[in-house]
């Protein structure tokens, strides 16, 4: 309705988003909107431990819902409360960089009193100081990773995949690629194939590879663009190949090692996804307890442990050596720095950019 | 259940027109309670309409209808005394037998009502059937549980349209007999249309012929057959021989009582005066087939050929024609005399006294053609 | 007496006709007004304005808008109305067969089949879907079972024939325009059965056995007779699997490819993703402007305006 | 060969209603599977784990019990209205009969998406927080339509005569349709009903766009799920209502069944 | 069409078993080509059932039918060439008058359908009303059309389920006439099947009274009615008196061709010997309401009292109670004659031979009763 939309006609400068009453001191409660899967979970399969910890230890009962299955089903879902000013029901929730930067700029995330977040500090380095959010007032990383390309060897005839290229061209895979709807690590990618800069490009450089991926598609090469749903046929050998994230790809070798995982030598994503706390949460205090807590290195080892992204937090690696030593061997969880180097950050975009750019990859995908 | 009133039914100039069509054209009679009234004519000529005006289910577009000194035109099917057989049943497929027959008993919260539903199906000879769904009853069976259906609630005015029609003959007959004892015995006012004219004419007080939307004669039934007041009602009930002929007699001036007229055959026919119309001199002399005795035991001879003869039990039904190409119907009662053969030549006879007489300006096949909407 | 016969005006009959229909229709359309009309007109307002989502909107009867959905997106709404259609089609040829056998010869079990008809919903849609997959994917069921019975010649030969027919890659099922339509079919046959049944199982079978006693071949009782009668049926069941399977998206999304894209998902894209409201609102009204259209000419053709 | 063509009819009825059951089947069977990872994507060994412990998996079990109390309420007040405004339509003539019509086919002709997105606009500008209370609100919507539909249908069939009769036997209007329409239309409600608590325990677009995180649905929990491979519990507790709705029926048909053998 | 036979149809022991119920039992009968057959009996004797098995919608369990040479007992209803006018009509509501009475024509590719459709309509009296629909039309109506609608198609057999039931009695006499018409004109089989007695016998040559899914006899309208042959068919076809009375002449020998019976009164009664079936000593004397003179015209005489009287349009129909208590119905035509008032005193009589005799072991009141399955 156009009345919802038509709060948003601020435009200009950056509003700050309102607070709310916090509630945190009497509600002992803090309600967290995450991905799914995306956390430690019992051995037995009930609950999820590090959770259950931080209640028992601050009397704090977190109203845990994996209702966060994408940036933009999740920001099309909380967008018109947002706008019109109301609470959205949740404390935080955790969005990718992009949408990090978004919320920002829209004004629809508070800042965070770091006063109740002294493990702020434990922040990796290479994370601090992020172009969106410099000094991380507003964001703080639950979980990193790099999108790269997975492929089930059974469904490849044993073929390493290793390129792009392979990827959109090679005939023996023709209709068994899938690609993610996440734009910027999809066409990201293909960039860095065609040998840009994803932290510095212009629109024609965007344009070329959506070209690229469109040719592919047209050709019959791509069998879909997906969410986190690739797991599944990528693991039934349905999917030959396909670009994937890292700590999925990890969790599925569990089940099948010869699953294959690569990052393509021309380069890769890495992103993070973030905690924010949007405006008129009811329990920003509550939440702000939450951060702190998991940014204590054994915390967040015990979850990195089960879901194999990369750790935002310092000292998480030494933990792991000790306990998991596989884990921390992982280059996927803990990459070197000469894999770090292979990852590229895709740079901010502005609103229009975003706009047009969007437009023009969702008209490839739904093409 | 309110406001009901108990005594005679009456209808004054009641009409009931659907858009441009009246079908039922200004009706008035009175049929006193108790007494059990029919109601006859060809399909389509209103009977089921008229009925369903006095249970409430239609409303006149003029007229009232009054049952004693209540006046029940504009009160609600349900809060008029007054029940009906559906011509089409209309039991309720959800309720078993039983239920159905319960169902009116129940509506007016009769403590009683599973003795007196019970009895009631026991009278229509189905008390075995109580528990069992319509669908599972045959035609037959499930017309008899709609006559108890209605009668068990003991209306002041009970409506039977065609209650009978789909029982053989034996069963028909039987429940004629209940019927009327039930009546008799309650003092219910019964409105029965059937087209079964032996039923009518064996069960009625009073029977109404219909036609067209309007009454052409209401009569008792000895009167109605032996004197109709119109060719139609003369063809409709029974069958009927109708001789045009003119009055002979001057001035149409009676000898003993008896007025001479003259076919077309130049036969001359004695009648009786009282039965013609004053002022009339062409007229039709109507005389019924069991009326004609086959041999000249009577005055009035006419002769002429068998041309068809035919057994149907009781009787033997003749065609004889006369010399003039009229055929006329003879019923003979098989009482053992012999058959006659077709092509023999008879002399038909009757006495004067035992014909109609009826205006020659009304059509002669009225009522006797197939009459189509 | 005829003074008083002609004043009989049957007057309260007369109001209670006027008001019982709005009485009865007033809670459900009011609710339908609120939370289904009120948003629809918004709705369309939302495709005549200009603007975007950071920035707000105004209402500039822009009409543009309409001209560009269709004119890109007119290939993915064909393909809805296509993929729609031939769901349609397919649940009308199994979803007869088995109403008929459920109205007329399964005896007992009736309640039971028709429950077993329903049942599958209580079990989320969604995994319904995704065990398609797994029977129609690589290794799945379908292949395992044919490789068992020596028969993965007729699967391969199937495939080849998908492949002239263009619907499907010639080398798999699944992720194939077969495998959208299949899909479709197998969501919507509860919505084809149950009206087919509720119309069946009415039917007049001495109807059946006068063609035949009048030498009509249980062929040509079935076309003259049977399938005339249970037009009703049809109509409904078609209106009820057409309908929701032309905005459906998920099976294109699940069991699909790039080549199968129907118009939800773009109206989907549009709205989540791009977040241009006026072209999802305006190929939204397009695509419901469309059905609207299509079913009343549908009714009026099938003559069943007063059974529908 | 005649033997196919007498059986023709049952055997494509039968076969036809396999592949109405066999993804269930499919779904069944993996509630038996032992995944070796986390994930519930390739058969492993079987087990009784998840069968043991459906509530295993953090909020599966709420999810259902929230699904099941907005689908009966839903379906229960869709069936309501729904069936007056069937009958306006199957009994009456009235002005703006035609215009009724349409908008009854209106939401089913409408993509799930964009209700859902506009009927959160519409909360939102009412002021109305989401949540169970919306979720209700937007079922009852779209499940209306199919019950009018549905019992429409009926309507058609049923014989006025039988009101009449009943009026005839001192039944007022309303006392006729309590005890003779509403018996007999009632397996049309039930259908509609039965259709229209389907649609709302199954529906994952619209609920997910005017639902708040403390009423995620069943749908709404498998959807985060299966994002990743869907826990073996999600098809225990599939099976379990699937195979609880067959019983419900299949058992009330034996009681009925041996009543009426008992009767006989 | 193919394969079917025209000749005689042929019914050779033939049996239908549902489940545990037998509906037709161990029936053998054969129809000559062209004749006009007519089955009585009472509801749920199993006429529908013979019929259906003729037309080929019901299997026998046990026998064979032939039409001809040809066994058609297991061809399916549309090879075979017989049509039926169905007990429920089963006109297609979808279809308009005409082209349901079109339909078998054009299952035949007849090019001159139309025509033929038409004419059929015309010969119904109903060819103003081919565009309408079945329900628009009355119950006598749709009635006529499913009659066109068999009789177009010139079947080698016709069967006719009550096909005259909802007609009023003009309309039906008019549809008996135009029935027996085309029958003897085209030479088709006819079976029929009907409830009003009158329409058997003045229709059919042979009429078999079918009881309990057996056959319990086979004749001539009037040797049926004239010499029934057991108490069912003496009191399912029209009313009998049945007079128990024992045999009193030495050895049962006649005189002039008579014998003397005693009655319960010590009343002598003079029968004829022929009729007397040999070895048998307590009978039943059997006499027809009409057969009894009210008089003394006869030989044989019986005393009593008039106790009912009942005018029938036609006839009167009196009740006449004898000393010991027994009932007679006495017919008499309304031919003019005086009607007796019920308490008068009198004298019935008939002449030896009008009578007809049966075993007193059967049952008196067989047929008579009402017979629910
Ligand atoms: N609702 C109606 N609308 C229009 N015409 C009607 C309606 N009801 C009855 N009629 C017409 O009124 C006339 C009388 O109908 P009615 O049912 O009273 O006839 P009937 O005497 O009962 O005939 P039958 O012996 O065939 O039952 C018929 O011509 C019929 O077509
Ligand atoms: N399909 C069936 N299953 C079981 N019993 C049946 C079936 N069809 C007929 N019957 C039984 O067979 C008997 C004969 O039925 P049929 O219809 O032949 O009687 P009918 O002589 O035509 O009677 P009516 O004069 O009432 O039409 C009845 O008792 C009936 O209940
Ligand atoms: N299972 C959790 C997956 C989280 C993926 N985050 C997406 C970030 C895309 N750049
Ligand atoms: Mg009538
Ligand atoms: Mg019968």
């Amino acid at each position: 309705g156009s009345k919802g939309t038509n709060a948003t006609a601020t435009g200009g400068a950056k509003p700050s988003a309102k607070a709310a009453t916090d509630l945190s001191d009497t509600d002992k409660l803090v309600n967290w909107s995450n991905w799914p899967e995306y956390i430690d979970v019992a051995e037995s399969g009930g609950g999820h431990p590090s959770l259950e910890e931080f209640t028992k230890k601050l009397g704090i009962k977190v109203n845990y819902t994996e209702d966060y299955n994408d940036n933009d089903e999740f920001y099309a879902k909380v967008r018109p409360l947002l706008a019109a000013g109301e609470d959205t029901g949740r404390d935080t929730w955790c969005s990718t960089d992009w949408m990090v930067a978004r919320l920002i700029r829209q004004g629809y995330v508070q800042p965070f009193d770091l006063a109740n977040i002294p493990n702020h500090g434990n922040v990796d380095g290479s994370l601090k100081d992020v172009e969106f959010d410099p000094g991380r007032k507003y964001s703080l990383p639950w979980q990193s990773g790099f999108a790269g390309i997975a492929y089930n060897p059974q469904a490849t005839g044993g073929r390493k995949i290793e390129s792009v290229d392979q990827l959109l061209t090679d005939p023996a895979l023709k209709g068994k690629v899938t690609l993610l709807t996440e734009m910027r690590d999809t066409v990201g990618l293909v960039m860095m194939a065609m040998g840009k800069s994803i932290a510095k490009f212009t629109d024609a450089d965007f344009m070329a590879a959506i070209d690229e991926i469109k040719k592919a598609k047209e050709a019959g090469q791509i069998k879909g663009f997906t969410g986190n749903e690739y797991t599944k046929p990528l693991a039934s050998g349905d999917t030959a190949a396909c670009i994937a994230w890292t700590g999925d790809v990890v969790q599925l070798q569990a089940d099948n090692p010869k699953l294959g995982y690569v990052l393509p030598s021309t380069g890769c994503t890495l992103w993070s996804d973030n905690f924010v706390i949007p405006a008129l949460a009811k329990h920003k205090k509550n939440a702000e307890l939450l951060i702190n807590y998991y940014y204590d290195p054994a915390v967040m080892a015990q979850v990195v442990d089960y879901v194999n992204y990369i750790s935002p937090v310092q000292g998480t690696k030494e933990i792991l050596t000790k306990d998991d030593p596989t884990v921390a061997e992982n280059q996927l969880i803990f990459p070197s720095a000469d894999t770090l180097s292979r990852a590229q950050v895709f740079r901010g975009l502005s609103e229009a950019e975003e706009t047009k750019y969007t437009q023009a990859f969702q008209s490839v995908v739904t093409g | 259940m309110s406001g009901h009133g108990s005594g005679d039914l009456r209808l004054s100039s009641v009409t009931k027109s659907f858009e441009s069509f009246t079908a039922v054209d200004d009706i008035s009679l009175t049929i006193p309670q108790g007494s059990f009234f029919a109601l006859l004519g060809p399909s389509g000529c209103g009977k089921t309409t008229t009925l369903r005006m006095v249970a409430g289910l239609e409303q006149p577009t003029i007229g009232t209808i009054h049952i004693g000194d209540a006046d029940v035109t504009s009160l609600k099917p349900y809060q008029r005394n007054v029940n009906t057989v559906f011509q089409s049943y209309a039991l309720f497929p959800h309720l078993n037998i039983i239920d159905n027959v319960a169902f009116g008993l129940r509506q007016r919260k009769d403590g009683d009502w599973k003795r007196k539903a019970q009895e009631a199906l026991d009278l229509v000879e189905l008390g075995h059937t109580a528990k069992k769904k319509p669908p599972q009853l045959s035609g037959g069976m499930q017309q008899r549980v709609a006559l108890a259906r209605a009668l068990v609630n003991r209306p002041d005015v009970l409506l039977l349209d065609e209650p009978l029609g789909a029982l053989d003959l034996k069963l028909r007959r039987q429940m004629q007999i209940e019927l009327k004892r039930i009546q008799s015995e309650v003092g219910l006012t019964f409105i029965h249309v059937t087209h079964d004219q032996e039923e009518a004419m064996t069960m009625a007080d009073t029977i109404a012929v219909m036609n067209g939307g309007r009454i052409e004669q209401l009569a008792d039934p000895a009167t109605l057959y032996e004197k109709p007041a119109s060719t139609f009602v003369a063809n409709f009930l029974g069958q009927s021989n109708l001789l045009p002929a003119e009055v002979v007699s001057e001035g149409g001036a009676a000898e003993n009582g008896v007025v001479t007229v003259r076919t077309r055959d130049h036969d001359d026919i004695a009648v009786a005066a009282e039965h013609l119309p004053p002022g009339i001199r062409s007229v039709w002399v109507g005389v019924r087939p069991e009326k004609l005795r086959i041999g000249d035991a009577g005055r009035n001879r006419l002769r002429g050929v068998v041309t068809d003869a035919s057994f149907t039990g009781v009787a033997t039904q003749y065609l004889v024609r006369l010399p003039w190409g009229k055929e006329l119907v003879v019923v003979q009662q098989n009482d053992g005399s012999g058959r006659l053969p077709v092509g023999e030549n008879v002399t038909l006879s009757w006495d004067p006294g035992q014909e109609f007489i009826l205006d020659q300006a009304q059509d002669a096949d009225a009522g006797a053609e197939i009459d189509d909407e | 007496m005829s003074d008083a016969a002609v004043a009989v005006p049957p007057p309260r009959r007369r109001v209670r006709r006027n008001w019982v229909p709005y009485a009865l229709l007033a809670p459900g359309l009011l609710w339908l007004v609120v939370f289904f009309v009120v948003p629809t007109v918004s709705l369309v307002s939302q495709s005549l304005q200009t603007g975007d989502v950071f920035n707000g909107y105004t209402l500039t009867w822009n009409v543009q808008t309409y001209v560009d959905a269709l004119g890109t997106y007119w290939p993915q709404l064909l393909r809805s109305l296509v993929y729609a259609g031939l769901a349609t089609v397919f649940t009308l040829l199994l979803g007869y067969p088995l109403a008929w056998f459920i109205a007329h010869r399964s005896g007992r079990l009736k309640n039971v089949l028709l429950v077993l008809v329903i049942a599958p919903f209580f079990t989320s849609f969604l995994i319904r879907t995704l065990a398609w997959q797994t029977i129609l994917g690589n290794g799945g069921l379908l292949e395992t079972t044919m490789g068992a019975l020596h028969l993965t010649w007729l699967l391969h030969g199937f495939e080849s024939f998908l492949g002239l027919v263009n619907l499907g890659t010639g080398n798999q099922l699944l992720y194939t325009p077969f495998a959208v339509v299949a899909g479709l079919t197998y969501n919507f046959l509860p919505f084809m059965v149950l009206p087919l049944y509720a119309n069946i199982e009415r039917l007049d079978l001495r109807l059946v056995e006068a063609a035949s006693d009048l030498y009509a071949t249980p062929a040509s009782a079935f076309r003259r007779v049977i399938w005339p009668l249970s037009l009703p049926g049809v109509v409904a069941g078609t209106l009820l699997t057409f309908i929701p399977a032309t905005g459906d998206y998920i099976n294109s999304v699940l069991l699909g490819s790039t080549q199968t894209v129907m118009i939800g998902q773009v109206i989907d894209s549009q709205f989540l993703r791009v977040l241009n409201y006026p072209l999802a609102a305006a190929l939204s009204v397009a695509l419901m402007a469309l059905i609207i259209t299509f079913v009343t000419v549908y009714v009026r053709r099938a003559g069943t305006e007063e059974l529908v | 060969m005649s033997w196919l063509r007498r059986h023709a009819v049952r055997i494509v009825g039968l076969l036809v209603m396999a592949y109405i059951l066999l993804p269930n089947l499919v779904v069944l069977a993996y509630s038996f599977n032992k995944p070796k990872g986390r994930l519930n994507i390739t058969w492993q060994e079987f087990s009784l784990d998840a069968w043991l412990n459906p509530c295993n998996s953090p909020g599966i079990c709420s999810s259902v019990g929230l699904s099941l109390k907005i689908g009966i309420i839903a379906s229960l007040t869709a069936t309501v209205l729904g069936t007056l405004v069937a009958f306006a339509l199957g009994r009456h003539r009235f002005r703006g009969r035609a215009g009724t019509n349409v908008l009854i086919f209106m939401p089913m002709a409408t993509p799930e998406v964009v209700m859902g997105s506009s009927l959160l606009t519409l909360f939102i500008a009412l002021g109305v927080g989401t949540g169970q209370t919306t979720i209700l609100i937007a079922h009852i919507m779209f499940c209306l339509s199919f019950v009018v539909v549905t019992v429409k249908a009926r309507i058609a069939s049923l014989d006025p005569r039988l009101e009449e009769a009943a009026a005839d036997l001192y039944a007022s209007p309303a006392q006729a349709f309590r005890r003779v329409t509403l018996p007999l239309v009632a397996p049309g409600i039930a259908a509609g009903a039965l259709l229209a608590f389907s649609l709302s325990f199954d529906d994952y677009i619209i609920t997910n766009f005017n639902a708040s995180p403390s009423s995620v649905t069943f749908p709404m929990y498998i959807w985060g799920a299966a994002q990743r491979g869907v826990p073996v519990q999600v098809n225990v507790i599939g099976s379990v209502l699937f195979l609880a709705a067959v019983a419900f029926v299949g058992i009330g048909q034996l009681l009925a069944s041996g009543r009426q053998r008992a009767r006989a």
